[in-house]
């Protein structure tokens, strides 16, 4: 069929519409109008994927009117592959979450399945979108269901955390939308590939580099690149874990594909590298900020502020790898997107699976995982090692060609300060299984009495059963890694 | 804090002004913006689309897909103030006023609600008389600014206004209601779940109409495919389309703005407000 | 349209924007802010956008202040700057 | 002299939306109280919805309304003539987001407010750090 590209998007809106109708009537049919929604656009963002890699570029006029004037879907690999990894994981992630949902959410299950469905439309739009403007508005719309979802989860703090978010997030929003301005008054046109064609006869102008700054400045303001981090780590920890698990692995990486996408189809490599040169200066930033995350995450007693450290340690990888300049380092920055997305979702469905049981997931409550949620913790184990980097798991595949690009390049620094952050996580998460081995002295005696040593108290199956696949899927990917830079990212790049 | 403002408020105006350097002048008509797709937009919007109107021609048409995004943006306010705010819990204490005397009895808790016919009345915490002269003249004045609403939403194509405009102004119209009265009047008016189901239907209109033009063979809110489904007049049909949407927009704005004051103004609970 | 029209109406929109965040009574921002919405919407109707002007008279002057006044009066009056 | 004249009356709009955004980012970063946040956000989103309508304004020329539809117009429509529509329906649906955000704030404050009675930052600051 023709009209897949817009269903993926389209899909998900009709899917929040109605699980908002049966909000309010029948609450109980929402989750799988949510989930049937859901799976829908993973089916055809999986057609999208087959169509690009065989045929090549998509492109969707939307309305019929052709591009300049009207809006464009313009889907290559790039698109296509990250369509395809947003769907899935968040499919993947309600699948798992229907126990956790009526646990966190209590009386409104209903308006949250919309809220979800309405959070991954947007980040679907953002990701599948060929104009500027339209990715503003989708932006906002992952922003405003990411504020609801934040001041959901934590009764206390989530409120206050979400309001500092929505300044920042709005902030960074802006400076998009006053970059997007600044491009038009120069340009006249929306549409990325028109802009991209007039923009080569205006490379000197002052006008197109405080676009471009603008742009960026939002874009890492969104993805919470190192000195505009501030908002993310209370964010994340006071959201919902089911929310938790969907924008960790997905918002950043949704983010870093936004500024791959302006620096590759809108500005140009040219521009960036030739006639613009901060590019060494952003690769520095790029360091501090892994070894930031690191040595923060070092200092977290809890493990989803540790994580959320971890990611911007992460942001770190990604925007170093694309700023080199070089196509190595470009295809570890990729790579990485979905090696990042997976690990990161597998590492927090464990993370999910504990809350689910404990409730907290402070370091001192953690005594004795190991025996009581011996699945959930293989693959919190093989996430981590992925993170890590130990071979056989993907994680080492998109390093490895991060650092050979860091070596191309010369910047040793970074290549230094990757390993260096390797070692890191390898202390952070060794210290958790530590922990989590041995049962903990310090619980007092009510809990000793439920949680009996050698007792297993499992998270719900369909949690279990998410979790094993997608931690399984980390080796799968790690071992066709060489498939996947070849079949897309090689003949995206070149 | 206020010397980082400082430095980061310059920084950023630094950078603005520096890139109004190479701008156009203002009002220039022969600048870029003003000559590339604009100008298609500016000569073919009434041919193409038979609407006078070109930026509702363009918001509704070309750039359809903007505005539906623009919708469910609306549509997750409203559920987001419903998600944060809402309070199901019932209230502890209650007021009531015996009309004839004018004796107030305060409830506490525990107790059952009064309920002593039509002599009481129940009232707001912050209650003061209701004055005849606001009453009134609200109750003259509203059904005269739904009436002009309407009107902006169906003359959208033809002059200022909108689905959107139209949706603010009627919404404005209940939100004086419950001001005029008080939320209660509001809320036993238009119940809570309708106000839900409005703002749904209003996007799932928007939606609908491009879902069917996909299913009538043609791009997604490409409306020139429904002209077999509106046999008369097909000549304005891309017109009719925009109508339609408009409509939908319309309905959805209404119904959330309504949302987010009554959650707003009572914390949750859609017992009292201003 | 005279340029010094329009200068002068951009004075009193900066005028307000500056009041509104000066003064110290939350009510007053309130209706500071509706007059400087209000302001910006006569700004674009001179300039020719009646769309966007219309919009933000019944959004930034009208529904946008009983907003923050419902608001308000949910939560306090006071502030220190 | 008239050189500078000419200059500024031709960017003046765009300096004083500079000027306008600044006062909003200064209000977002450097006031105390939550509430004054909002307006300067509030005001700092409507700068630039300001800037966008400068970009669209055209000398001589009128509302993007065409006149004359079932008359006997019917001649060629100039672009010319018209003001650029565009920067309106962009503006349009920024007006739409930034209202929509408005809301979903002002309910944030009000959940602040209900929790911790107080919307002043570094009194916030204070009870964070009680416990």
């Amino acid at each position: 069929m023709d009209n897949y590209p817009v269903l993926i998007v389209v899909a998900p809106l009709l899917a929040a519409l109605l699980a908002g109708f049966a909000a309010w009537i029948e609450e109980r049919l929402s989750y799988p109008i949510a989930l049937l929604g859901l799976a829908v656009s993973t089916f055809a963002a999986f057609e999208v994927l087959m169509q690009v890699i065989f045929f090549g570029p998509i492109r969707y006029e939307m309305a019929g009117w052709p591009p300049p004037m009207g809006i464009e879907y313009r889907i290559d690999l790039l698109n296509a592959m990250v369509l395809l990894i947003v769907s899935g994981i968040a499919f993947l992630n309600l699948l798992a979450s229907y126990e956790s949902v009526n646990q966190e959410i209590g009386d409104r299950t209903g308006s949250f399945y919309s809220i979800y469905c309405l959070f991954v439309t947007g980040l679907l739009g953002v990701t599948a979108t060929g104009d500027l403007f339209n990715l503003y508005v989708l932006i906002e719309i992952t922003s405003l269901t990411s504020y609801a979802m934040v001041a959901m989860g934590d009764r206390d703090r989530g409120a206050l955390a979400s309001l500092n978010y929505v300044f920042i997030g709005v902030i960074g929003a802006s400076f998009y939308l006053l970059g997007v301005g600044y491009l038009y008054i120069q340009t006249g046109s929306l549409n990325m590939t028109d802009v991209a064609i007039i923009l080569q006869d205006y490379h000197g102008s002052s006008t197109v580099l405080t676009a471009f700054v603008l742009c960026m400045v939002g874009v890492w303001i969104k993805m919470a690149f190192f000195p505009l981090h501030a908002w993310l780590p209370n964010a994340y920890s006071y959201s919902p874990v089911v929310f938790l698990r969907v924008v960790a692995p997905l918002m950043t990486k949704v983010m870093i594909y936004v500024m791959i996408r302006l620096m590759i189809t809108v500005f140009g490599f040219n521009y960036i590298f030739k006639t613009l040169n901060f590019a060494d200066a952003v690769v520095i930033l790029a360091t501090v900020a892994i070894i930031f995350g690191g040595v923060m995450a070092l200092a977290q007693k809890n493990l989803k502020k540790m994580l959320a450290y971890i990611i911007i340690s992460e942001i770190g990888y990604m925007v170093g790898g694309v700023w080199m300049g070089n196509q190595l380092g470009m295809t570890g920055a990729i790579l990485h997107i979905l090696n990042d997305a997976l690990m990161t979702f597998a590492v927090f469905l464990g993370v999910g699976n504990i809350i689910y049981q404990l409730k907290d997931v402070d370091f001192s409550n953690l005594g004795g995982l190991f025996g009581k949620m011996p699945w959930t913790m293989a693959g919190f184990v093989l996430a981590a090692f992925s993170i890590i980097g130990i071979p056989p798991t993907c994680g080492f595949f998109s390093k490895w060609y991060l650092i050979m690009g860091a070596f191309e390049k010369g910047a040793y620094h970074f290549a230094i300060a990757l390993i260096i952050s390797s070692l890191i996580c390898a202390v952070l998460f060794f210290r958790v299984f530590e922990i989590c081995f041995f049962p903990s002295s310090s619980q007092d005696n009510k809990q000793k009495d439920v949680h009996a040593p050698g007792k297993i108290e499992e998270a719900p199956v369909s949690m279990l059963i998410v979790s094993g696949f997608v931690s399984l899927s980390l080796i799968v990917v790690g071992l066709f890694s060489g498939t996947i830079v070849n079949m897309i990212i090689l003949p995206f790049l070149t | 804090m206020k010397f980082l403002g400082f430095i980061v408020v310059g920084l950023a105006g630094a950078i603005l002004l520096y890139g109004t350097g190479d701008f156009p002048d203002w009002g220039d008509p022969y600048s870029p913006a003003s000559l590339h797709i604009s100008k298609d937009y500016i000569e073919k919007a009434l041919d193409q689309t038979k609407v006078p109107n070109i930026v509702t021609a363009v918001l509704a048409d070309y750039r359809g897909f903007d505005t539906m995004f623009e919708t469910a943006v609306i549509f997750t306010a409203g559920l987001a103030c419903f998600l944060l705010l809402r309070d199901f819990r019932e209230k502890k204490e209650r007021f009531y006023r015996h009309t004839p005397t004018g004796v107030i009895l305060h409830v506490k808790a525990g107790k059952k609600i009064l309920d002593g016919g039509k002599e009481f009345e129940y009232m707001d915490k912050d209650w003061v008389p209701s004055d005849l002269i606001i009453k009134t003249v609200c109750r003259i004045l509203i059904p005269f600014i739904q009436i002009y609403a309407l009107y902006v939403v169906a003359h959208g194509d033809f002059s200022p206004g909108g689905g959107f405009q139209g949706g603010v102004i009627f919404g404005s119209s209940l939100i004086l209601l419950a001001i005029s009265y008080n939320l209660k009047t509001l809320v036993k008016r238009i119940s809570e779940k309708m106000l839900g189901v409005y703002a749904a239907l209003g996007v799932l209109i928007y939606l609908g109409i491009g879902v069917i033009c996909m299913l009538m063979g043609g791009q997604f809110l490409d409306y020139a495919k429904l002209a077999p489904l509106i046999p008369f007049d097909s000549n304005h049909i891309r017109a009719l389309g925009m109508l339609g949407i408009e409509i939908g927009v319309g309905i959805a704005v209404t119904a959330v703005m309504a949302i987010i004051y009554i959650n707003i103004v009572s914390e949750g609970r859609h017992d009292e407000g201003l | 349209m005279y340029w010094p029209i329009d200068l002068i109406v951009l004075t009193f929109v900066i005028f307000c924007a500056i009041a509104a965040i000066v003064v110290k009574d939350l009510l007053a921002t309130a209706i500071l802010f509706g007059a400087y919405s209000f302001m910006m919407c006569l700004l674009w109707a001179v300039m020719g956008a009646v769309d966007v002007a219309f919009t933000e008279a019944s959004v930034g002057a009208g529904v946008s202040t009983v907003f923050f006044v419902a608001a308000i009066f949910r939560t306090s009056r006071r502030t220190k700057d | 002299m008239t050189d500078l004249l000419a200059l500024i009356v031709a960017k003046y709009n765009y300096w004083l939306y500079v000027i306008l955004m600044m006062i909003g980012l200064y209000a977002m970063i450097a006031k105390n109280n939550l509430i004054k946040k909002l307006v300067g956000m509030n005001i700092f989103q409507t700068a630039i919805i300001l800037f966008y309508i400068s970009i669209g304004y055209k000398k001589n020329a009128t509302l993007p309304i065409i006149e004359n539809v079932h008359g006997t117009g019917g001649g060629h429509i100039y672009a010319i003539d018209y003001i650029n529509p565009l920067p309106h329906v962009l503006m349009l649906t920024a007006i739409v987001v930034s209202v929509a955000t408005f809301g979903v704030a002002m309910a944030l404050a009000v959940r602040v407010y209900q929790r911790y009675k107080t919307l002043e930052e570094d009194e916030l600051r204070m009870r964070l750090s009680e416990k």
